[in-house]
């Protein structure tokens, strides 16, 4: 199955381009049809998964090459798929959370007049996704990685009469192409400084004494620092993290599956990815890992505080999304790769499901998202209620959720690497997370009904879908449960090291039971604030209202963008438009124009119109022609 | 070459040209004779036995009659055109090979003026040159009637003359030559008339069109323009043009028999070697133009319009898939070897190639019948 | 063969000045045409003396081709000389003269 | 004194002129038919220069069938007989025979500087044309050149086409016909077949 792989993303690509070219003429069935292709492609990701761990393992990697792409000079670049652990870890995240997302939206999207095109976008984005995790190169990682960023930008303005949809769309795609910009320097300079863009030649793991690292980097640790920031550049941007965070929420304009699918489960973590497909180079800067905690614990504390005071539905997962993601990111910067993409997989299936969720709330209340206006609909859609409170425990890490076990680890590292602050900031993120997730659930599902709409629960082709996810989100955690010997570790050892022996901090079972007890904690409050009815929430807010909103927009960070940036770019390019463009150079062409006009004016006379004067000439010019040439002679 | 080889061919050249003469002569009283015998009456019976010297009657007659130049003729082209109109029809003879030659004052001499190279191309060279003398005709007799016949003749002998030289150049790939002897020589077994029987009939119906004879007689058709391009002439200049619509059939039926007929091939004992395939020759051309008289009785005149679409729709396709046909016989075994099947194979193709035309041609021409414009 | 080849290049030259000055002096769009066509065939002869001067056939082989492409060329030309007759009732070069200025 | 040599000094001079009479005809059909002498002595020229293939070539096509489309043309727009040789363009006429003057003495240095009048052709000519000049011809025809006479029967065809859509006579749209045929009274009146129609488009 190892020599199929290319099948993996083939399959999404075909139904690319047959929901493109024949959506309207399939109709529902482009739905099924593009479901089934991602189906297919999980199932031959397992084949080829079950390959691979029949591999000892220290051959754990294969490169499959596909063809050569580019040939110039010493420039080549093949399409190459790898196959290793974490690429198929990742690629059967993709296809599996991907395959279940799809089917939902058969019955979330059902009745659009763009059905078809929704499914040809959703395929293409599994392509490139999967190009992205499978690429062997820089280079064709950089082309799923645009990939992504253009399916994000098709499906978040996928309804793109509304102008909220569009412009969210085109800022989700501005903000992103900054880090990218980065991120193609960095590729750039990684092939002038070390001659390849082959992440075998550019990443030879382990990399230590004695064995044959890239010259480049052991001998100039400036370089690889400045490699590996432009590359977490790049990651920032697609992850979402501080500074470039402010797309991703006005990213929820988008379809619920989207969300699900690009702005929880995937794309959005392809930066964390990104890093631990390159750690050695960040290893070998050193300084690089330590922006990389810094990011990650700023944006997680940031994120988490932001959700608490969040109104509307989705933008909450956003919110938690983003804070998640730092989440992951502190893992990297403690060089817990592994925690990371546990983190990664787990936050794959809960935050997927709560989207879902969040989809069929909407799907029940006509596209409502306000919490406010929801509350008791635990009685209306039982099974959304309780599989939503199922993804937020997990979130919230109350075992044996998913969660409880993939950040139990990272808040463990922390204090066990002796990064005492970050597991105090982290533990502090960890706290917000579960009280806003508390606060969510006993809004929408507990308390009184603040609809007059009627809910109902969704059809089976959407809950089955939440039930799986559900049971990934509940179970998912034990794949990694054993710290040191999980399943997930002992797999991902050959890419990302070995799990250290904690050497310092607290021991295992202490952090995990303080960590139980802050989520707890933050339920109870949770409860006791929006559940239990003794607190009027409303007057709450009222009374805090500056810190709300505060809080509410996101430490007013868009406003200070508008105000520093956009504002003074928009006046700057109003300026070259209207006074320089206008002025100057439009000045200059019509100048340039006039002094034709009036040339011609003057030459125009030789013009005669009489044919024969034309004839004359034409003789004259051979005469002259002839001459100068037998005077050549 | 020395005085005697000049001089060898001024007489032949002297004696083509009578006997070309002399030809015509008989000619016109065999076409008279031979119409009246095939509608049951006697013809021209007055003049010598049988009224066999009915047309040097007639030319005495042209001889001394008044020629007339209408006022607003352009005199030098009026005298010109019916000379133009006689020279390539004796032209055009130069290059057919008449018989195989004798041997005289121990030198060889062909029973031909000139074995040009380029044979095929000289005789399609002068048959284009036919159209001058109509067209000149037409214009400088300054008369309307008669620039119209010479409009629609011109445009007649230009529409068929390619049929012909499609015709000419299917023979000319089958037996691989230009010059005349060559391809009589190469007819030794088989005339070409067996292979190239399509060819053969487009030649005969365009160069019944060629020479304006009936049914393809519209330049002068006398209901419809009085008579034609020659209306305004008269007299000897009236006699040249008819020399010369005849001189023409006589060579149409001289390259036929030459390229189609195998020439002055045929069956001799050894005796008087030279003068049988003379006699072989003569006997060939004059049942062509038995056959073109016939033609002539049987058949009423076309329509112009009709006369147009035949050559251009039917003819000329027809000539293109006989060549196209013919080119495959010839290269397919060179690339294929002798294999029968893919010769079969491209004579089928070829044969509905032909079938399709014809039929989407006559189908078209239904159409036109039943719904005049 | 005893004439020298200049005598027919010499020849070829007097053709083509006639046939130019005809282009260049005519005004009938007809006339002037029939000079370009001596013109071409001017040329004509200088290619096949040309052929014969160098012992190989390329110079008729090109003789042919600007045949070829001389009759492709009156077709067209005659047939806007028709069109532009039909329109103004003139062959007379000196009166299409609207491409001026 | 060779055949050559008289065949040359018959057909050059009445070559020259005849294309001198052409130039001076006032009658276009005329000039036609001096062209067509022309065009004779040409191919004889040809003949002369061991071509016979474009000799029949210049008959068949010059003479055969240009001549006739030109004579054709001539006759069919009944263009004045007479053509009025004043001269309009000021200068025009002595500058072209100025500039003629200069063409002759050009190409006759030319000439000189580069062939030089006593160049004799060569005897290899009778190898090039090797089993024919009809056949040496093809053979060059149809391996070096075949490209070029690929292309050159698509010009010919597209010239065909073209000449076909120049000189086609407009119809008019049958929408407006069935109009005016619903139509019982007629408003506008009826134009002439004949007539070349104002919008007509000038080639």
């Amino acid at each position: 199955m190892l020599r199929q792989v290319w099948l993996v993303p083939a399959l999404p690509l075909a139904g690319f381009v047959v929901c493109l070219f024949a959506g309207t003429r399939l109709g529902r069935y482009a739905g099924w049809l593009a479901s089934a292709l991602v189906v297919a492609s999980f199932g031959i990701g397992l084949g080829v998964f079950s390959d691979l761990v029949s591999l000892p393992d220290a051959s754990r990697h294969v490169v499959r090459h596909l063809y050569e792409w580019i040939a110039v000079g010493g420039f080549r670049v093949a399409v190459d798929l790898r196959v290793d652990p974490l690429s198929m870890t990742m690629a059967l995240v993709v296809t599996g959370v991907g395959a279940i997302i799809h089917v939902y939206s058969i019955g979330y999207m059902d009745g659009d007049p763009r059905y078809g095109r929704f499914f040809a976008y959703m395929n293409l984005f599994v392509f490139f996704m999967l190009t992205l995790v499978l690429a062997e190169n820089f280079l064709l990682l950089y082309v799923g990685w645009e990939g992504v960023g253009l399916c994000s930008y098709l499906l978040i303005g996928f309804w793109h009469e509304r102008p909220a949809a569009a412009s969210a769309a085109k800022k989700a795609f501005v903000v992103t192409r900054i880090g990218d910009t980065f991120m193609l320097v960095g590729i750039a300079l990684i092939f002038l400084r070390l001659g390849s863009l082959d992440f075998t030649a550019v990443l030879r793991i382990p990399c230590g004494p004695g064995q044959h690292c890239p010259p480049a980097i052991t001998t100039d640790t400036g370089v690889s620092t400045v490699i590996a920031l432009l590359l977490f550049a790049g990651a920032i941007g697609k992850s979402a993290q501080v500074p470039l965070h402010v797309w991703l929420p006005d990213a929820m304009e988008g379809p619920t599956p989207v969300s699900a699918l690009i702005h929880a489960a995937t794309m959005v973590t392809a930066g964390v990815y990104l890093v631990a497909r390159t750690h050695v180079l960040f290893e070998v800067s050193g300084v690089a890992l330590t922006v990389v905690l810094v990011v990650g614990l700023v944006t997680a504390l940031y994120a988490a505080t932001v959700a608490l005071a969040q109104d509307d539905f989705k933008r909450v997962l956003a919110w938690s999304t983003i804070s998640q993601l730092g989440f992951m990111f502190t893992a990297l910067g403690l060089r817990a790769y592994w925690a990371a993409i546990f983190l990664l997989v787990t936050h794959a299936f809960y935050k997927a499901l709560l989207f879902l969720s969040a989809g069929s709330v909407m799907h029940a209340l006509d596209g409502e998202t306000d919490l406010k206006k929801m509350g008791g609909l635990r009685r209306t859609m039982p099974i959304t209620a309780v599989v939503c409170s199922i993804g937020a425990l997990a979130l919230a890490g109350i075992p044996p959720f998913a969660g409880f076990f993939s950040k139990d680890d990272v808040l463990a590292v922390a204090n066990q690497s002796g990064h005492a602050l970050a597991w105090l900031i982290a533990l502090v993120a960890a706290f917000f997370s579960a009280l806003y997730m508390a606060r969510l659930v006993f809004l929408a599902f507990f308390g009184e009904e603040r609809t007059e709409r009627y809910a109902h629960e969704a059809p089976p082709v959407m809950t089955v879908p939440l039930g799986l996810l559900a049971v990934g989100a509940a179970f998912g955690g034990f794949l990694g449960a054993n710290e040191t010997r999980g399943l997930l570790q002992t797999f991902l050892a050959p890419v990302l090291g070995k799990v250290r022996e904690p050497t310092q901090g607290l021991s295992g079972p202490a952090l995990a039971l303080i960590s139980v007890g802050v989520a707890a904690l933050a339920i109870a409050v949770g409860w006791l604030v929006y559940g239990s009815g003794r607190i009027d929430w409303v007057a709450l807010r009222v009374r805090l209202s500056s810190l709300h909103r505060f809080l509410a927009r996101g430490w007013y960070v868009d406003d200070a963008y508008a105000a520093v940036l956009v504002s003074p770019a928009k006046a700057g390019s109003a300026f070259l438009a209207y006074v320089v463009d206008a002025r100057l150079v439009d000045g200059l062409v019509n100048a340039s124009g006039q002094l034709v006009r009036w040339l011609a004016s003057v030459g125009r006379r030789v013009q005669t119109g009489f044919v024969r004067n034309y004839a004359l000439a034409i003789l004259l010019g051979a005469l002259v022609l002839l001459v100068y040439v037998g005077l050549r002679i | 070459m020395d005085w005697l080889d000049w001089l060898l061919l001024a007489a032949r050249v002297v004696v083509v040209f009578f006997v070309l003469l002399l030809s015509v002569i008989l000619l016109v009283w065999v076409e008279r004779k031979v119409v009246a015998d095939m509608q049951t009456r006697k013809g021209p019976m007055r003049a010598g036995p049988r009224g066999v010297l009915v047309s040097l009657a007639d030319g005495i007659k042209l001889f001394f009659k008044e020629g007339i130049t209408p006022a607003l003729a352009d005199r030098p082209v009026y005298l010109i055109a019916p000379i133009v109109s006689m020279l390539p029809a004796f032209l055009a003879f130069a290059v057919i090979p008449f018989g195989t030659g004798v041997t005289l004052f121990g030198r060889r001499v062909p029973f031909q003026i000139a074995d040009l190279n380029v044979g095929i191309l000289w005789v399609l060279a002068m048959s284009s040159m036919m159209v001058y003398g109509i067209v000149l005709a037409g214009w400088s007799s300054g008369s309307n009637y008669p620039l119209l016949g010479s409009i629609r003749s011109s445009a007649q002998m230009i529409s068929y003359e390619v049929g012909m030289a499609l015709a000419l150049v299917s023979v000319l790939m089958y037996s691989g030559h230009l010059r005349m002897t060559q391809i009589v020589a190469a007819q030794d077994r088989v005339w070409n008339v067996v292979p190239q029987l399509p060819a053969f009939v487009i030649y005969l119906i365009a160069g019944l069109a060629e020479t304006n004879r009936p049914p393809f007689d519209l330049p002068e058709a006398e209901t419809e323009l009085v008579a034609g391009y020659h209306t305004e002439y008269s007299g000897i200049k009236f006699a040249m043009f008819y020399l010369a619509e005849y001189l023409n059939t006589v060579t149409v039926a001289a390259i036929a028999t030459t390229l189609f007929l195998g020439g002055w091939r045929g069956p001799h004992p050894e005796h008087l070697a030279w003068l049988w395939p003379i006699l072989w020759f003569v006997v060939k051309v004059l049942a062509i133009i038995y056959a073109y008289i016939w033609i002539r009785a049987t058949l009423p005149r076309f329509r112009y319009d009709r006369l147009m679409a035949f050559g251009w729709k039917v003819l000329i396709p027809f000539g293109l898939v006989w060549v196209l046909a013919t080119g495959a016989v010839i290269v397919l075994p060179d690339v294929y070897g002798r294999r029968p099947v893919v010769i079969g194979a491209a004579a089928v193709l070829a044969v509905v190639l032909l079938l399709s035309l014809l039929w989407s041609a006559l189908a078209r021409r239904r159409e036109t019948v039943e719904a005049p414009s | 063969m005893r004439t020298p080849i200049a005598y027919f290049l010499v020849a070829s030259a007097a053709l083509f000045t006639i046939g130019s000055v005809g282009v260049l002096v005519r005004r009938n769009a007809l006339v002037i045409f029939m000079s370009v066509e001596l013109q071409l065939n001017a040329v004509n002869l200088a290619l096949v003396a040309f052929s014969r001067m160098h012992g190989s056939l390329d110079g008729q082989v090109l003789a042919f081709f600007s045949m070829v492409v001389a009759a492709a060329e009156v077709v067209v030309g005659l047939a806007i000389i028709v069109s532009v007759y039909r329109r103004r009732r003139s062959a007379d070069v000196d009166d299409v003269n609207l491409l001026k200025w | 004194m060779a055949a050559d040599w008289i065949v040359f000094w018959v057909c050059a001079p009445i070559s020259i002129g005849s294309a001198i009479a052409m130039l001076l005809q006032r009658n276009a059909v005329h000039a036609a038919l001096f062209l067509i002498v022309n065009l004779f002595t040409v191919a004889v020229l040809y003949l002369v220069l061991g071509a016979p293939f474009l000799f029949a070539v210049q008959i068949i096509v010059y003479a055969g069938a240009i001549m006739v489309l030109f004579l054709f043309v001539i006759m069919l727009l009944g263009v004045d007989r007479e053509e009025r040789l004043v001269e309009r363009l000021r200068g025009q006429r002595t500058a072209a025979i100025l500039l003629g003057l200069g063409v002759v003495g050009e190409v006759v240095f030319a000439i000189r500087a580069g062939v030089g009048f006593s160049t004799r052709a060569p005897a290899g000519f009778g190898a090039a044309n090797g089993g024919g000049n009809p056949q040496a011809l093809g053979r060059l025809l149809f391996r070096a050149y075949f490209l070029p006479f690929e292309v050159t029967s698509i010009l010919l065809m597209v010239a065909a086409v073209a000449a076909m859509v120049l000189a086609r006579r407009r119809e008019r749209p049958v929408a407006s016909a069935e109009r005016r045929a619903q139509e019982p009274i007629e408003p506008s009146e009826p134009s002439e077949p004949s007539e070349p129609r104002e919008e007509e488009p000038v080639g």
